[in-house]
């Protein structure tokens, strides 16, 4: 059974991946188990300074899923190049590095600076994180910001460019032209939705920043349906992520058209799920008639419904 | 996977229980603590962390101690012995007693603050310390491990409504008996470690802090504290603590 | 302790009340308990003339949610009207008709149709049901258009009108302020995101219609963040919906700035739910520290974040 | 509130379970089913229907017979002895044998289609009718009542492999024996209920059919059924149905 699976840039052993945020930059996941077995790592966003983040409390659980607001918390991209990917390239695995910014002018110098090292080898443009107070998310909620901003990265970057779709907008299929339209090589999805848990107790939201991104099982029906939409309006490939938990949903995305996905929230629930999954997968695809990943992805577009019913 | 074997109602809302099954508790210290995961993928998410109360290295056994305050330390209190728990052990930074130079030890504890505490007596007598132990609770019905921590030199129990014990905050006993002590190592609400560290600011000490978390393991960021020092720095609760020097850390 | 609250229209009881879709018409839930109890009862959208809905299967479970394409069935506002209405009549609890519609003109026609009858105390006009192919959503999509449906019906209404919002827009808030200008005397939120579930041994999305109304605790952390977004952005009153299980759940709604809740979902999963709920209300009010359902609403706005932390 | 008194395993995946604790259940009729709760608010959000397949009205007790499917079926065959259940019962409308004058039937069940028949039978035996069964099965494996429905008169079991009994499906036995009956009543997926009523067209006859639900009480529309006459009309399965007479619904 192939796992095996070619997106721009990115030679996968298996569609299996941590999504950017949820895995550091690995090291503390290396004590746990072997990254070589993970098909490629997206790490945590990098920006062009350090930031601190937001004030904690930063998480929150929700029914089915969690709320979210580090806040772009990371030590720059020069520290990240200088003393997280040199440990990352001791592994056979690509690693994506998530690009986030406030200015276009920032996403392009941080983009740049990654083009220092060879040990990357995709950006994925963070258009999309609803936690910080400017840039981010604005980009990610028009498409011309999300246009321009891609196109920019595009004319710096040396590797391909994954952008990164919010799902907090009323038309996710034109936000996933524009980016097309503006050269990007793939997309990732989705981003988290902004949410809001309010503390009984002390009458306020819970997270210090007041709104949080939630992820989690929760949401997994929200980038099914963005995921098979777009797949319907664009060409390039889509790492699908959102509530996966185990092999199945990873066939799930697969079906609705990801081309590999990403594994957030459930790292936390249990630190072992990616290689877990990837341990799973071949008997769920064979389970349900498929020959290899790629024999899997966009197969749900295809089958009629076939209950009679009138309209 | 380890195994329930006991389970005892202590006191109100609060759970003793002894998990065991793994070699790797023998390597636990004081003030580390195990992270559960009570939940089954939809319900209860996140992992729930609580400190380590006592470990038997023999039986490769750990006691826990916790009080059920919402839906997850609900769920581990319906746990029945024999049931299997998904748990990560041990994590974090405890006391770092083994490179102390200690003879005289005050312990002060609050209410599900108390439970690292007695490892961490326990440990202490065996390094031959004098361990004096302040314990705070709300009320008489929340009193847990009295004997326990009298085993090991002066238990002084607090209560905040005097229904049992000296009435009043641990710092109010604190300005009453005078104790002596090189270090003193504290575990309790936020409120209770500024009091006490504001209290004893002229001593060395050790205090634990919680905050929520996401990963456990030092990954997500979720659990961040900035350090006290001019460097703009911060420590991950769950990796580089949950257990830092007075002062080492903003509370 | 008391739970009366006063609307537009409305005096209720107290603040619970069934949401659209999720009752019926009442007649079975009478079977289980008085309605009576009820602080005032959203019945089932209503269309001009009477339609069949989608195909089925209509529902899929999800984690901590649901999915549903129902698609309106229902037999046609005059039916509504003569069938449905006098057996409510019967109940001291203030009914709220749900007007649905594929064109302006139809929002109108079923608005007039229920000024028919004195039973109808209030409008709730759903401008969000994502699981029609025309008409609906649209509306709630682009302030514009809601907000010009809006002032027409607002011309013909003999009654108070309030908006259901969807979830599924970029900026909640300029939806609010859009309908808010046309007039609306209140707004509901939230109706259902759009989600999808696939199923693996189909290979196609499990509900007929493909996409359905995601529904149920998996989506309360996204409508308290809106309802505590729009709270500060117009001063209408809020209906909030969305998730709530429990009187917890009601009082996180208040504080966000609800001045009543509807519950939907949780019906399905104890259709007891809405008295259990009115009955175990005054004590979690007084759990928190408030005097009534009044005193709690929209102070979770109030106090600020006391952790220390830099920024 | 009901509470688990026994549970056992009868076939693969399937399992057999009483439930007591209601005089409501003395109303219920064959082909009525149960709405049980078997989640915690977050899992399992909506309830499982599943067919009574037997009333023992002195004792308030039910019977259901159940196949793990899924996450909801999986969590109900882990319940235990003693434990309570939240059950809405009786739901639905089931054969309506009183007000038929019958003297022979045929009961053709498939799978987990099997249950209600069962009740049935046992309803019309009483009524003094001649009851022939014919029972389909993937495989030997899920075969299950056999004997029980040996006692109301011949029985045949047919399996999709031949595993066990006849091979191939309920219509194939259909065609080899000749079966005298006024009605016959079946219950089982679409594909069989289709198969069945084509090759039973000029019989009298009552289906019981399936849906996704969601309030399982009539008020939401999801279970709807086109209806087979000219008036555009549709029933509820959970209200009007889930038995409804042949041609009434579009299968
Ligand atoms: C290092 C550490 C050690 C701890 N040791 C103990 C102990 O020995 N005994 C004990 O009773 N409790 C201990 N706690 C607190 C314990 O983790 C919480 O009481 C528990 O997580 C509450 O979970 P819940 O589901 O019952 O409550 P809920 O309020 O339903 O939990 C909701 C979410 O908030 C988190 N949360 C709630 N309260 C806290 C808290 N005080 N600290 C961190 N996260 C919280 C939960 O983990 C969960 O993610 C410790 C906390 C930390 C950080
Ligand atoms: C009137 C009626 C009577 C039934 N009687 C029996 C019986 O006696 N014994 C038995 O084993 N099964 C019976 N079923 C089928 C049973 O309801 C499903 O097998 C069960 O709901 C599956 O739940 P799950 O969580 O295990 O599966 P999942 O696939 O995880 O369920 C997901 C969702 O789909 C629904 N669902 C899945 N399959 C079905 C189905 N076939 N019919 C309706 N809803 C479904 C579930 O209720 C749930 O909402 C009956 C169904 C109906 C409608
Ligand atoms: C704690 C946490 C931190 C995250 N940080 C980032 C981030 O830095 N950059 C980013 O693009 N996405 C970030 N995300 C979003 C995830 O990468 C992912 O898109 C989202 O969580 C949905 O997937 P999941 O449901 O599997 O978690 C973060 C998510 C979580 C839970
Ligand atoms: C089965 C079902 C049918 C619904 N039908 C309608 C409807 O006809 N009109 C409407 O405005 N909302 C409808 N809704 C949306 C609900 O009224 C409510 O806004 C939404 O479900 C969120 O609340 P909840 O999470 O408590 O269910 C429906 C929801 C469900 C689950
Ligand atoms: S909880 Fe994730 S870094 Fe501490
Ligand atoms: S399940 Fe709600 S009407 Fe049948």
């Amino acid at each position: 059974m192939s796992l095996q699976t070619t997106l721009p840039g990115l030679s996968l052993k298996n569609p299996i991946m941590p999504a950017s945020g949820c895995f550091g930059f690995g090291r503390e996941y290396s004590e746990l188990f072997d990254l070589n077995q993970l098909g490629a790592i997206i790490i945590k966003a990098a920006t062009k300074e350090g930031r601190y983040g937001n004030q904690t409390p930063r998480v929150a659980e929700t029914s089915s899923g969690m709320l979210n607001a580090i806040g772009l918390q990371n030590p720059g991209v020069d520290k990240i190049i200088d003393n997280e990917l040199p440990f990352l390239a001791n592994y056979d695995v690509p690693i994506i590095a998530n690009v986030a910014g406030s200015s276009v002018e920032e996403y392009v110098e941080v983009t740049k600076a990654f083009a220092r090292t060879s040990t990357v080898k995709a950006i994925e443009l963070n258009i999309s994180c609803p936690n910080v107070k400017e840039g981010g998310i604005q980009f990610g909620m028009d498409p011309e910001l999300a246009n321009e901003v891609t196109r920019r990265v595009k004319e710096v970057s040396h590797v391909p460019v994954y952008v990164k779709l919010s799902p907090n907008v009323s038309n996710i299929g034109a936000m996933a032209k524009a980016v097309e339209a503006a050269g990007a090589d793939g997309l990732t999805m989705i981003n988290t939705l902004t949410g809001m848990q309010i503390n009984l107790s002390a009458k306020r939201p819970l997270l210090a920043n007041k709104t949080g991104g939630l992820s989690g099982p929760a949401i997994k029906p929200i980038a099914v349906r963005m995921i098979y939409e777009v797949r319907q309006q664009v060409s390039i490939p889509i790492i699908g992520m959102g509530g996966i938990m185990t092999a199945e949903d990873v066939l799930e995305f697969l079906l609705a058209g990801a081309n590999a996905v990403a594994i957030g929230t459930a790292n936390f629930n249990n630190p072992m799920i990616c290689p877990e999954i990837i341990k799973a997968l071949p008997s769920v695809l064979n389970k349900y008639g498929f020959e290899s990943v790629e024999d899997a992805i966009g197969k749900g577009h295809e089958n009629e419904h076939t209950d009679l019913s009138r309209t | 996977m380890m195994t329930i074997v006991k389970k005892e109602q202590i006191a109100k809302d609060t759970i003793e229980m002894q998990i065991c099954g793994t070699s790797i508790v023998s390597s636990a210290e004081p003030g580390q603590f195990v992270h559960i995961n009570v939940g089954d993928g939809n319900s209860n998410l996140l992992r729930r962390p609580i400190s380590i109360a006592d470990v038997n290295k023999g039986e490769q056994m750990i006691t826990i101690i916790f009080k059920v305050i919402g839906s997850g330390t609900d769920q581990l209190s319906r746990c029945i012995v024999g049931e299997e728990l998904d748990v990560l052990v041990p994590c974090g930074k405890g006391y770092p007693i083994k490179s102390l130079s200690i003879t005289k030890a005050l312990l002060i504890g609050g209410g599900i603050g108390v439970p690292p505490l007695y490892y961490l007596a326990k440990q202490l007598q065996e390094k031959g310390v004098e361990v004096t132990s302040i314990l705070g609770f709300q009320t008489k019905e929340n009193v847990f491990y009295q004997s326990e921590f009298e085993q090991f030199g002066p238990c002084h129990i607090v209560t905040d409504d005097g229904s049992y014990g000296f009435k009043g905050y641990v710092t109010d006993l604190l300005d009453k008996e005078s104790v002596e002590f090189d270090y003193f190592f504290s575990c309790g609400p936020t409120g209770m470690l500024k009091a006490v560290s504001k209290r004893l600011e002229n001593h060395k000490g050790y205090v634990s802090i919680e905050q929520r978390m996401g990963c456990g393991i030092g990954a997500c960021y979720a659990c961040v504290v900035p350090t006290c020092d001019e460097s703009n720095g911060f420590k991950k609760i769950c990796k580089d603590g949950p257990v830092f020097r007075v002062n080492e850390v903003v509370l």
